[in-house]
């Protein structure tokens, strides 16, 4: 049996098709869900893409993570169903304080499309095994909202538990503190990252470049694995 | 230095999307009971000096001209305490 | 203020009527009287007058614009043409692309962020309406001298707004335009083109057939937005010009839009709607009355039904609003109740505003009483015509005598390396990172070519790699010197794109800036640019399947230069043969194609290096275009190239120093015997493109090149670090991409 | 019915770029003597019913835990008169 990975569609999230084609080329079942169910159809993860739920009204995220569906999803990650994070899905995931930190407009205050350049920071994540420590990837980055905040001593604390998964390299997009792109929980099955993996996971489309394709394929590894 | 704020909204006839959506999800989180929600912009100035007469003239014309878009949008000005 | 009934119409044949603030003329007032063979109501007059304006009715341009018709070359691949919201083109695997080019010039001077957010919004309906799924926007924009004031205004403004929008709405933004001119001061131009896929069997057209059948309203409430000139029906008397607190400008609601479309398509595929038609300019007037006037019946409409955002709007202003984000269906009652729930899903607000009749009249009530009561084709599709006066303004000559050639030209390779990059490094020829990087194109995952590419291309099945690419171009100094052949370069321009990007030219949209038709001078440009563009695409094979006109962009007697823009569609049977315009590998050899002739008139050139605009614009030879886009379609098909990029404003140059900078490559060349260096970088003779051709692939390349009667020339190799041009100069380029990439964000920053 | 106002302002050791941009751009526009500008949201709420304190609570917890992101934002809450 294949594992099936759960992609949540939110009002006006944008990447749910994108990231369900990504799933399948990693060699899972994509599980579409949709906001107003709190059932999440027995899937062995699930992934928050991007977009922009609720137009980003109010806060990116604000809105969508009082949905029915993100109360399960809030209980069961609690519980180590693995969780990704993509973007406006990063920002659900701060807004629901799965994962620590917020989210705030851009330092030059404009919306950027780019081809971005990561460093791993931690490949012992769900999400990140098939990747090494300190692998540089480039993936797409696209948001206005990016600039990742958290105080000084939650930002002290996720570099000493080595919770900062992905670093900007080659200049920092967004002003985020410390270059952070990306971070994951204490126990690792939930991981938030802006930039998008399930843009890069095709040659030719996008940019080219298949770097993206490692999330799915270490998700399923390790579901596979277990 | 004084504090004079700013409060930026949209004209009442023109359409608020984002106080539209927060007061659509109110009823969803348990709060009931508010017919409408408006989003604006505040503005906290820090003023050098006295803020007399002119001061205040002067940020009347700022916010008319650059913090607010009179096409769109009114605004109030008022010296905080 | 009592009712305006269609009773009290009859009973009041005299009552002044305010049609003159309206603008209506007064044989059109009294074309209405004779129409309705009474006074009209209030609602009538603000249906009839907006939908008689320039904007709706193409009163100035109908004349012209019917050549594109009867020139219309045949061509299998078009399955809907002119006329409805889009037009279709057929691009094989079942699949039929809908795509058009708008513009929103006005509301986008006055408010920049929302005139082009509405803009994209409005155009996106269009596509949607037509059944399909919008896959990709493109934004051809003109703003005034980069260095004014108001630019700084404008730009940053419309950029955000088409981002906001787009960015939101989940379309990638694959291609467009940023040209700057002064004339475009106080007229900047915003036009908007989407792309739409579906299947063949989904195509969906506007009318309302089948009596008995559900008008839907579905989507945003009605405000009052864009209703202010109407307000005058509202005020007590009609001379009491009290202020109006209706605003003239719309505001969008992308997120309301994105669950509009999800809904729509949802209820596309199951089937439920017998016709469509979205609100944009005129609002409800113009989708009842249009979607009665294409049906084969009539149309009942309950105006209270409308859900309003203001209750207090009148009928007439209810009739007028263009508030954003909404559609008008055509149900059969069998099928509301699900169509009913696909909106509850998507939370969008759908209610039933009337029905289909089998009368012929579209009939409006309010409160129970009849407030319109007219033949709809009478207001949708018999508006006025007119054969507004042209003549070839007195000026034409003296600016055509003015010869660009004689202007003194650069001497010496250190004159002509500091104007290749003051060439560069000026607004228009710069790079436009700095404004695309604001724009999503990454998203649904299908984009193959993005801006800086030739061509916008996206994949439209992954299966099978079937994808479309998009051009557009226009030149309005070219078309100022001579707008049937400037017309007919914008043409040539984007078609050779969308070749050399290796997708085969299908069909052709256009958005036709000019300023006002009252003006003979204007008319005659008009008249002139339809004429070349349909003859074009008439030699060319490629159909005009819609588009736009724009006409009043003028500040008092001052018009902008004519700018027809043109967008061509393309299709490729297989994306993974796209050719790139950048030079990647090392060694490669760079041919240029075509003829180099000493053509500087409207150049970019004469506009950069002498602030000149006169002579005539470069010659132009559709048989030769034909030839080259076959070429570079063969040859990226075949894999005989490995890059490709049209030559167009800025000449050679300026194709190379971008070719280069996008592959990270240099470039060393050679001027041809038969050329001076000026001439060989700079002109802009059409008809023209360089490639870049492994050295495996040169004896293939140039015997197809011999054989077909296509100039090929040698002219350098993929090498280095700097452009290098032997015996004239080199320049590094890391001093290029300052000149190129700096300028933008330095203006607006 | 009445309308109560929330404010929410960035947290004093955010870092606030809108409210920088702004203040950047006044000198250019000739107004002179702004130390500091902050820019933050304001919302009008219309309450039904009467505004007394079990009113005022349920606002305050709707501003805590909604309208504004307390890792990153403070807010006050006010009845406008
Ligand atoms: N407003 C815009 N939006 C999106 N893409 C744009 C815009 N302006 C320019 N571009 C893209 O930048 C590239 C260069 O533009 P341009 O020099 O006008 O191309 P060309 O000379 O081939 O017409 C093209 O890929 C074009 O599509
Ligand atoms: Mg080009």
């Amino acid at each position: 049996m294949t594992s099936r990975i759960g992609v949540i569609t939110f009002p006006g999230t944008l990447d749910d098709r994108d990231t369900q084609r990504a799933v399948g080329l990693a060699g899972a079942e994509a599980v579409p869900l949709w906001h107003r169910d709190k059932d999440l159809k027995q899937v062995d993860a699930v992934v928050l893409p991007g977009g922009f739920s609720y137009g980003d009204y109010l806060r990116a995220g604000a809105i969508s993570r009082f949905s029915p569906v993100m109360e399960t999803v809030i209980e069961q990650a609690k519980a180590g169903l693995p969780v990704l994070g993509i973007c406006n899905g990063f920002q659900v995931l701060t807004e629901t304080h799965l994962l620590p930190g917020a989210m705030l407009r851009n330092n030059h205050l404009h919306f950027i499309c780019r081809d971005q350049k990561l460093r791993v920071e931690n490949a012992s994540t769900a999400w990140t095994a098939d990747y090494e420590a300190g692998q540089e990837i480039s993936i797409p980055l696209k948001n206005i909202d990016g600039r990742y905040t958290a105080d000084e001593r939650t930002l002290d604390e996720l570099e000493a538990e080595g919770r900062v998964v992905f670093r900007y390299l080659d200049g920092n997009p967004n002003g985020s503190l410390r270059d952070i792109a990306g971070i994951t929980n204490a126990a690792g099955n939930v991981v938030g990252l802006m930039p998008h993996p399930e843009h890069a996971v095709e040659p030719l489309i996008g940019t080219g470049r298949t770097d993206g394709l490692g999330f799915f394929t270490s998700i399923l590894k390790k579901l596979v694995g277990a | 230095m004084a504090r004079v704020v700013v409060d930026v909204m949209l004209k009442p006839e023109i359409l608020d999307p984002q106080g539209q959506a927060v007061q659509r999800a109110l009823p969803r989180l348990g709060f009931e009971g508010i017919a409408d929600v408006r989003q604006g912009k505040r503005f906290e100035l820090e003023v050098e000096g006295p803020v007399d007469e002119a001061a205040l003239a002067r940020v009347h014309e700022m916010a008319g001209t650059f913090l607010a878009n009179t096409v769109i949008e009114d605004f109030t000005v008022r010296v905080e305490s | 203020m009592t009712l305006d009934t269609v009773k009290h119409a009859t009973e009041t044949p005299e009552s002044a009527q305010p049609w003159a603030e309206l603008g209506l003329k007064e044989d059109e007032y009294a074309r209405i009287r004779e129409i309705l063979g009474r006074r009209p109501t209030g609602a009538e007059l603000a249906m009839y007058s907006v939908m008689w304006s320039e904007h709706c009715s193409y009163k100035s341009s109908k004349v012209h614009l019917k050549q594109f018709g009867e020139k219309a070359p045949e061509n299998d691949a078009l399955l809907v043409g002119i006329g409805e919201n889009a037009g279709v083109v057929d691009v094989g695997q079942g699949y039929a692309v809908t795509f058009k080019v708008e513009s929103h010039n006005h509301p986008s001077y006055i408010e920049p962020y929302q005139g082009a957010a509405t803009g994209v919004g409005g155009i996106v309906r269009d596509i949607l309406a037509m059944g399909a799924r919008p896959v990709a926007v493109v934004d051809p924009l003109r703003f005034g001298a980069a260095d004014h004031p108001d630019t700084k205004r404008v730009l940053p403004g419309v950029v955000a707004g088409i981002g906001g929008y787009g960015n939101c709405l989940g379309l990638p933004n694959i291609g467009g335009e940023v040209v700057f001119d002064a004339c475009y001061q106080g007229n900047p131009l915003v036009n908007a083109g989407c792309i739409g896929v579906m299947k063949h069997e989904d195509i969906h057209l506007a009318k309302a057939s089948g009596a008995g059948n559900k008008v839907i309203l579905y989507g945003a409430r009605t405000g009052g937005d864009g209703i202010g000139g109407v307000s005058v029906l509202a005020s007590e008397t009609f001379d009491d010009s009290k202020p109006t607190k209706r605003p003239a400008v719309q505001v969008g609601d992308p997120f309301q839009e994105k669950l509009l479309i999800e809904c729509t398509l949802e209820i596309f595929q199951e089937k439920l709607v017998a016709g469509i038609q979205d609100l944009g300019g005129a609002g409800l007037s113009c989708a009842t009355s249009e979607l009665a006037s294409a049906g084969s019946g009539g149309m009942r409409v309950e105006l209270d039904s409308v859900p309003l955002r203001d209750a207090t709007l009148s009928p007439e202003e209810i009739l007028m609003s263009e508030s954003q984000e909404r559609m008008c269906a055509i149900v059969e009652p069998q099928h509301v109740e699900r169509f009913m729930e696909i909106c509850e899903k998507w939370d969008v607000i759908a209610t039933v505003i009337g029905e289909v009749t089998d009368g012929e009249r579209l009939e409006i009530f309010w409160h129970g009483e009849q407030i319109v009561d007219v033949p709809p084709r009478t207001v949708a599709h018999e508006g006025p015509v007119y054969q507004r006066p042209y003549a070839r303004p007195d000026w034409q000559d003296a600016l055509q005598a003015d010869d660009a050639g004689k202007l003194p030209r650069p001497t010496g390779g250190e004159e002509l390396k500091q104007q290749v990059l003051q060439l560069v490094g000026h607004p228009n020829q710069a790079s436009k990172a700095w404004i695309t990087d604001q724009y999503d194109r990454f998203v649904q995952g299908n984009t193959v070519l993005a801006q800086p590419e030739d061509a916008g291309m996206v994949r439209i099945d992954a299966d099978t790699n079937l994808g479309v690419a998009l051009a557009t171009d226009g030149n309005g100094r070219y078309a100022k010197l001579d707008p049937y052949a400037g017309a007919q370069l914008a043409l040539a321009e984007a078609y050779r794109n969308v070749a050399a990007s290796g997708a085969k030219p299908l069909a052709v949209s256009d958005c036709l800036n000019f300023g006002s038709p009252e003006d003979p001078a204007v008319m005659w440009q008009f008249a002139e640019a339809t004429r070349g563009l349909a003859d074009a695409c008439q030699t060319l094979g490629t159909p005009v399947t819609g588009g736009n006109v724009s006409l009043y962009n003028q500040t008092g007697e001052t018009a902008i230069h004519p700018t027809p823009v043109v967008a061509v569609l393309g299709v490729i049977d297989d994306v993974t043969r796209r050719t790139p315009i950048g030079f990647a590998e090392e060694g490669q050899l760079i041919y240029l194609l075509g003829d180099t002739r000493e053509e500087f008139g409207g150049s970019a050139w004469s506009q950069v290096v002498h602030e000149h605009l006169g002579g005539l614009p470069p010659q132009v030879d559709l048989e030769r275009e034909r030839l080259l886009a076959e070429i570079l379609i063969s040859a990226s098909r075949d894999g005989m190239i490995d890059a490709a990029h049209d030559l167009s404003d800025g000449g050679l140059i300026q194709a190379l120093v971008e070719s280069c900078l996008r592959g990270g490559t240099g470039a060393r060349l050679v001027v041809p015997d038969a050329l001076d260096a000026f001439t060989f970088l700079f002109s802009e003779s059409a008809g023209r493109a360089v490639v870049a051709v492994p050295r495996s692939e040169e004896v293939r390349f140039t015997d197809m090149c011999t054989v077909r009667g296509l100039p090929a020339t040698r002219i350098g190799v993929v090498d280095g670090e700097e452009i290098d041009i032997q015996g004239e100069f080199s320049i590094p380029l890391s001093e290029l991409r300052t000149a190129h990439e700096g300028t933008i964000p330095g203006l607006i920053a």
